[in-house]
């Protein structure tokens, strides 16, 4: 039992509960606590690579939209070269916001309360009344926006707010091998489909990381609608199937569902699938082949899923990908940032057949997405109950699993795909960023 | 502001459609979803478009190519089909929804028999002991063909005023 | 859906009814309490049960036996003269209420001269200075009777949307 | 109740005053102002009073002397001229209304050829990325003339049933 | 004058109010206060014995109602056998709610979010891919639903979270003989008529626990309008005689009005009347017969009124009985629930007189609740402004008044009805707990 | 760079604040912060003069107002002789709110609860039950209702919480002098139009006192569509011209717009300067001749704008004058009131037509006031950003400026008119009340 400390002491419980995760146990109270919340923001947020954006949403010079990390608003913009840069939205002057929408396409910023102007790069090049009011006291350099450092994988563009913080690519320490399933679709890349599905729920962000960190346990009853109907090409006897895959020490995790009966590379187009096999590593290959559901979380609040959909059960159907995006924006509470990534190379055909199959299951009104947020927000309320303070739930499937000796892929890898052994690298490496063990 | 009386449609059918609305809205609110699909053509589009904040002068704010419904006769029979079994959870318990529909407004189309229905329609949305309601404002621009003796529903179009929108599910329909 | 014409009301009916509840709207608004009570018939049952939040297949959401209102003439008329005193301390000040009345859809009973009024009504209340109002979503069913040239609300049922009530009182009508 | 059928304007002029407040509603939804300006007459007064809470018996809420709108045509000009520039904030992104006009009952007066419309008008207003709208409810007293064939607005009244606002500004119109 | 300390301190602040207490003076402040919230939720409701239901709500086995204690969702259930248990609405699992209606019938509850089963007693019995997930590292017995204790007393079950709390008969200590009045109307005592009001309030939980505790003072005046038209058999002239009777250490206390031409047990119908006179004890029969209005509160948040109702002025009418539970959600805000109670063995006819009488004084729509609640809403945002930091209240009434001693009921009872003698037990047992003095 | 310390430390860290106002920064963070409000709440708003009404609300005996000293409602009633007394709105029995408008009129407050009664001047008259209940016990002069401090000038009533703060004239310390320009139009005086207009924003207070205090700076940008349009008459070449008055040490500040072209009291009528020039000191009169706009701030949270308006482009208009209170109600979040103050002794004509001016420039609906909040509410939001804790903005305009030795007004007056001296002496002077240096 995790004994839980309310006011003093929150640092010595947080050790507590980091050897609990060993042990298979993890708190309840984590999931919707004040203290939880703050020291994340403090601790967490701050230090890691936060997801801002994908290049694709951002094509042309001047296009920007808005993110955040935190409660940050940045603004994340492609200057007039074509490079990507992302500031702080706030005007240096008397703390104006800059921009007002969420997306937009602008070379330069001007503030609407006393008229700075900015480059979309950051550069401050305007002030009215430069000579009469600053009489030569104001440097421009020194009141450029608020600089944040970014980094990009295979389109995704992350920032972080620590100078200190390795690079982006050690950060993700291999989990880049499973990403590419996602990021890599054909040769050209993958693509959004279009803006973001954005909601809010009473929701804590950390329940959705850890459902898709690899929650296939969650399938055949949450979405037993779906199995019920044979709209989810899996079964009850066969959905244990799979391997958990995840990166020790760096929080990431990914679930990859396995049928007996399913094709290889099921679901994707013939062309698509020549592509991958060229483009891909022949390991990469081997354990594509082989997953139906591919559903993995890059740490803390980033997440992927894909997964074959078909609306006449037993058939294969077309393979969607969903990214979203976890911000948290209260203990328990949270914005949703879901968007359906497609293979750019591929035929506009199939790229809105993806996407019905995506909206019919994910985003806001996907039947899938209902029933997952429905639990969701159930466990943040309980979450919250003063009688859950000493209580731990259980994180012991796949304790004592060795790695799969045959898997091809990086990382820890254990079977079956119903394990918690994702989720115990996911609360340990969140542990030590909460009690401040992390080099930055 | 003269009224362009050649073009008007006569007060009958306007009275007519206004009541299929109702009609149509009441099947829903009181979740009888198979006599609400009898309202809708089979060749219905029910398109409802993901709002993203632009500038005044932005080409967009409706996005061209992001949904949250997309939907066809089909595919909304799935999700029917779906609320009848027991394992719908996001309505376990059931929204609790009423569906305002005011100002409702009809043009003629191009296409003879059909018309050009606009309507707002606030949605109060509440669900178990949560006193605080969810609450949905849309402009609907439906497609209302006769059929026979009375009416169908051959497009919904609906745009939520909200670009983020306040609900953990849109498990209803609009 | 094919509207069943023989059954249906004649137009006329349906907007005299519905301005009915427009005007019997107004008079509540409008604190004119009295004018109000002109709107009800003698042996009206004005009715409003309490809800609890019940699985999807339950009996019932909507308490068999529970009632918030459930007022005859008489009683109405003591709740009237109660806000006409100086001591309806829960009216003082006075609630601003506006019932929106929407979706009015008439039917036939099997009473001549009556006729079954479904409808939406969503009130707004707010009180002294406080922001924030208090928001009901209402289904009511009521039973327009013929009285003369005009009308009478014979029975008022109404089913307020929301299990826990986020009112500190309900000192209005609805 | 009793309707007094002999004052009783005609159906007609009724549904024809609804429908003209309708179409003047989607002219500020759509945010065409320009076509709205095209509704009001040249000698429009457009008005609303500023509230105060006060005592059940007191003289007035409404008061006599403070208005948050006291616009004449040229005035609301003004305001439209303003909002196509590029500089109105207020509604830099602009505002999503959506004006929900219910309960319209339309009087006589003593001017012919003008009629006055009461109605019921909820507002949802929604901006930027914030899920929380603002909502306003308001009592409408319209003066509605005759022109031509069509109709146009003499004067609109209306007072919003909140003392406090909930609202850093008032940027739209109603 | 009570210092108020607003950081630190509070616990020296609450023994200053334990003694002002006694010198009659209690502080405006702790009717509507984070920091006293947040104590009370830490050491008053978790130790005391908090209603749960009546036993006739859940009549059959496998029917159930969720209430709470604290922020604690709890299922009240009757097994199969008839027996009654409470449980932690919590799936251990991971936290989802596994009841999420507020009444309903099930022999199980099964998990929305991965399907583990528990009986309706909290037992758990079924758990997906125990083999394939689990490999025998689960036990069941382990994992069943968190138990809440519980006691009864005719017909209402209360649950108690803290395990050395003293028994329910000893924390009544007495009241019972009052309570008789409301729970054994008749040979087959009393029944709820149906599912409770419940309505939120902006309205401290105390300041109902008060007024129900015996606040004869305000009927005139609050509910004036009833004594100006009729409705109330009671008259300002007359108004303050009566009793206030209390339980001395046990926060229990009881107003009884009497109007001297009231005529005994008026509004009771004859039948009644007969089987209390053969049920009821001698002393209870004598104070009974003598007391027009009931008005009592359970230490700390569950009240009852018995009261006669006429809408013909100047007739006695029927008696009809109001229980009703304060349930805090926060400083300054509260969810009622309000029943109405009734002879179980009296005629249909009865019942529903005594239910419209209930429905037009009482519940969210009742005139003589309207009243009320507008005025503790009031009193509660009063309490929060920061000049009453120093304000105490008066708190005088019946200091020095010597126990009747005539009156053949248990405690400390003293006249006349018009009295803040019950209110100083009451906030003197508050105290207790909340400076942490209470032996559990 | 001011160090911001999120939890303890915050007393060292407003002794930095105070430092960096000298040097010309202060930081962003201060218009959102829980802490920063707890304290005004605490040391600054009850510490100092706090504007409760115009005497012209409440023009005859009997007449009340309530209106807020931090969360405090506070009855302002004229009594039976003609005097004005301000108190606490809250009965002293159980603290119920006494008077529930924000305006009416009445010789005695009768309670809703219990029915204590008491003289609109605050005294303690009637006690229900007074010999039943409380038996010579209670002394009615112990509990009158809890009495504000008040002090008046030119009409405006200020209350204060704090008995050892100086009398308002040297609270004012010369501000006086400027304020006629408002508080004196014509000789009978200024008057309140109507009620005010009374809104919320999420806005924190002390942005709009400084923007008021004298924010030249912001007008043709944040009012761009009045210059645009020809509405507001001054242009951006010349717009920086005027000057920035400051009383050091107390706080108060007004910035004085002057356009070369300008005629002397353009915008007033006549008859009005003719008054004017008989009832203000010469040195008055020079200086408001020059002036087209006057805005300024009583320290911390009254403030003035007069301005002449015109719907004819390039014509002078009409003046107006709008007297604005900004009611702080947490971190970020505000109640405004805005008044229309006209010469009392004006023709109704031109007090109508100053009006309309008014609404259509400010108010709710006004097209000026639209903009300033927008804006106001934007940077409240970017204040609460994480990143910002460490960012100050540039106070530095006017640093070095040496006193206008030409002007005859009293106080710290420099130029031009775009500048930020008048906003280092007003958080200047509130960080000495946050600081807790104020000698009361
Ligand atoms: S806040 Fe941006 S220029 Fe002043
Ligand atoms: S949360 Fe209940 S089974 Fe997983
Ligand atoms: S609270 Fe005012 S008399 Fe009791
Ligand atoms: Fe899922
Ligand atoms: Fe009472
Ligand atoms: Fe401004």
């Amino acid at each position: 039992m995790t004994t839980w400390a309310v006011d003093s002491g929150i640092e010595s419980s947080l050790r507590e509960i980091r050897e609990g995760i060993k042990e298979g146990r993890f708190p309840a109270r984590a999931f919707n606590d004040q203290q939880i919340f703050d020291l994340e923001q403090q601790r967490l947020f701050p230090r890691t690579w936060c997801f801002l954006a994908h290049e694709s949403e951002i094509p042309s010079p001047g296009d920007y939209v808005t993110r955040y990390i935190g409660n940050n608003n940045i603004i994340v913009a492609r200057d007039e070269q074509g490079q990507i840069h992302a500031n702080l939205n706030m005007c240096r002057h008397r703390g104006n916001v800059m921009c007002k929408s969420e997306m937009g396409n602008a070379s330069h910023f001007r503030c609407s309360y006393h008229g700075w102007t900015y480059k979309n790069s950051g550069e401050l090049i305007g002030v009215p009344y430069m000579k009469e009011g600053y009489e030569g006291r104001l440097k421009r350099k020194d009141w450029g926006l608020v600089n944040v450092r970014i980094d990009t994988y295979a389109g995704l563009v992350f920032g972080c707010l620590d100078p200190r913080t390795p690079s982006l690519e050690e950060y993700l320490g291999g989990f880049q091998f499973y990403l590419d399933l996602y990021l890599k679709q054909g040769e050209a890349g993958s693509e959004v489909h279009g803006p973001p599905d954005h909601w809010v729920a009473d929701t804590d962000w950390k329940i959705c990381a850890e459902n898709f960190a690899g929650d296939g346990y969650h399938t055949p009853v949450a979405h037993q609608f779906g199995f019920n109907l044979g709209y989810f090409p899996s079964s009850g006897s066969t959905h244990s199937q799979g391997w958990a895959a995840s990166i020790p020490g760096r929080g990431h995790g990914i679930g990859l569902g396995h049928s007996p009966n399913f094709p290889p590379f099921g679901g994707f187009p013939e062309e698509l699938t020549a592509e991958m096999k060229r483009t891909l590593s022949p390991a990469q290959i081997e354990v594509f082949s082989k997953v139906r559901t591919a559903v993995g979380t890059v740490f803390p609040n980033l997440s992927f899923l894909m997964q074959p959909f078909s609306l006449v059960p037993g058939e294969t159907g077309v393979r969607f990908v969903t990214m979203r995006l976890y911000h948290p924006v209260g203990p328990g509470r949270m914005e949703m940032y879901s968007w359906c990534l497609v293979p750019r190379g591929a035929s506009q055909e199939y790229k809105d057949e993806a996407y019905k199959a995506y909206t019919l299951a994910f985003g806001q009104a996907g039947t899938f997405e209902q029933d997952d947020f429905e639990n969701w927000t159930k466990v943040t309320r309980s979450a919250k109950s003063t009688m859950v303070k000493n209580i731990d739930f259980p994180y012991i499937m796949g304790m004592g699993s060795e790695r799969d000796p045959d898997f091809p892929g990086p990382g820890h890898v254990v079977r079956p795909y119903v394990n918690d052994t994702n989720f115990r690298n996911l609360w340990g490496r969140w542990a030590d960023y909460l009690v401040g063990d992390v080099e930055p | 502001m003269t009224s362009t009386q050649e073009s008007r449609v006569d007060r009958e059918t306007v009275l007519d459609i206004t009541e299929f609305l109702y009609r149509e809205a009441l099947a829903l609110d009181e979740r009888r979803f198979r006599d609400w699909l009898d309202f809708l053509a089979e060749d219905i589009r029910y398109e409802v478009p993901v709002r993203v904040t632009r500038e005044g002068l932005a080409d967009w704010e409706l996005a061209p190519t992001s949904r949250i419904f997309d939907d066809t006769k089909g595919t909304l029979e799935v999700r029917v089909r779906r609320l009848e079994t027991d394992f719908a959870w996001a309505e376990q318990p059931p929204s609790r929804t009423r569906h305002f529909v005011t100002n409702v407004v009809v043009d003629r189309t191009e296409t003879d028999g059909e018309y050009l229905a606009s309507s707002n329609v606030f949605i109060y949305r509440s669900r178990g002991d949560d006193p605080n309601p969810s609450l949905y404002s849309l402009f609907r621009k439906d497609t209302i063909r006769r059929k026979g003796d009375g009416w169908e529903l051959a497009r919904r179009w609906a745009a939520l005023d909200q670009a983020l929108i306040n609900a953990h599910n849109m498990s209803i329909f609009i």
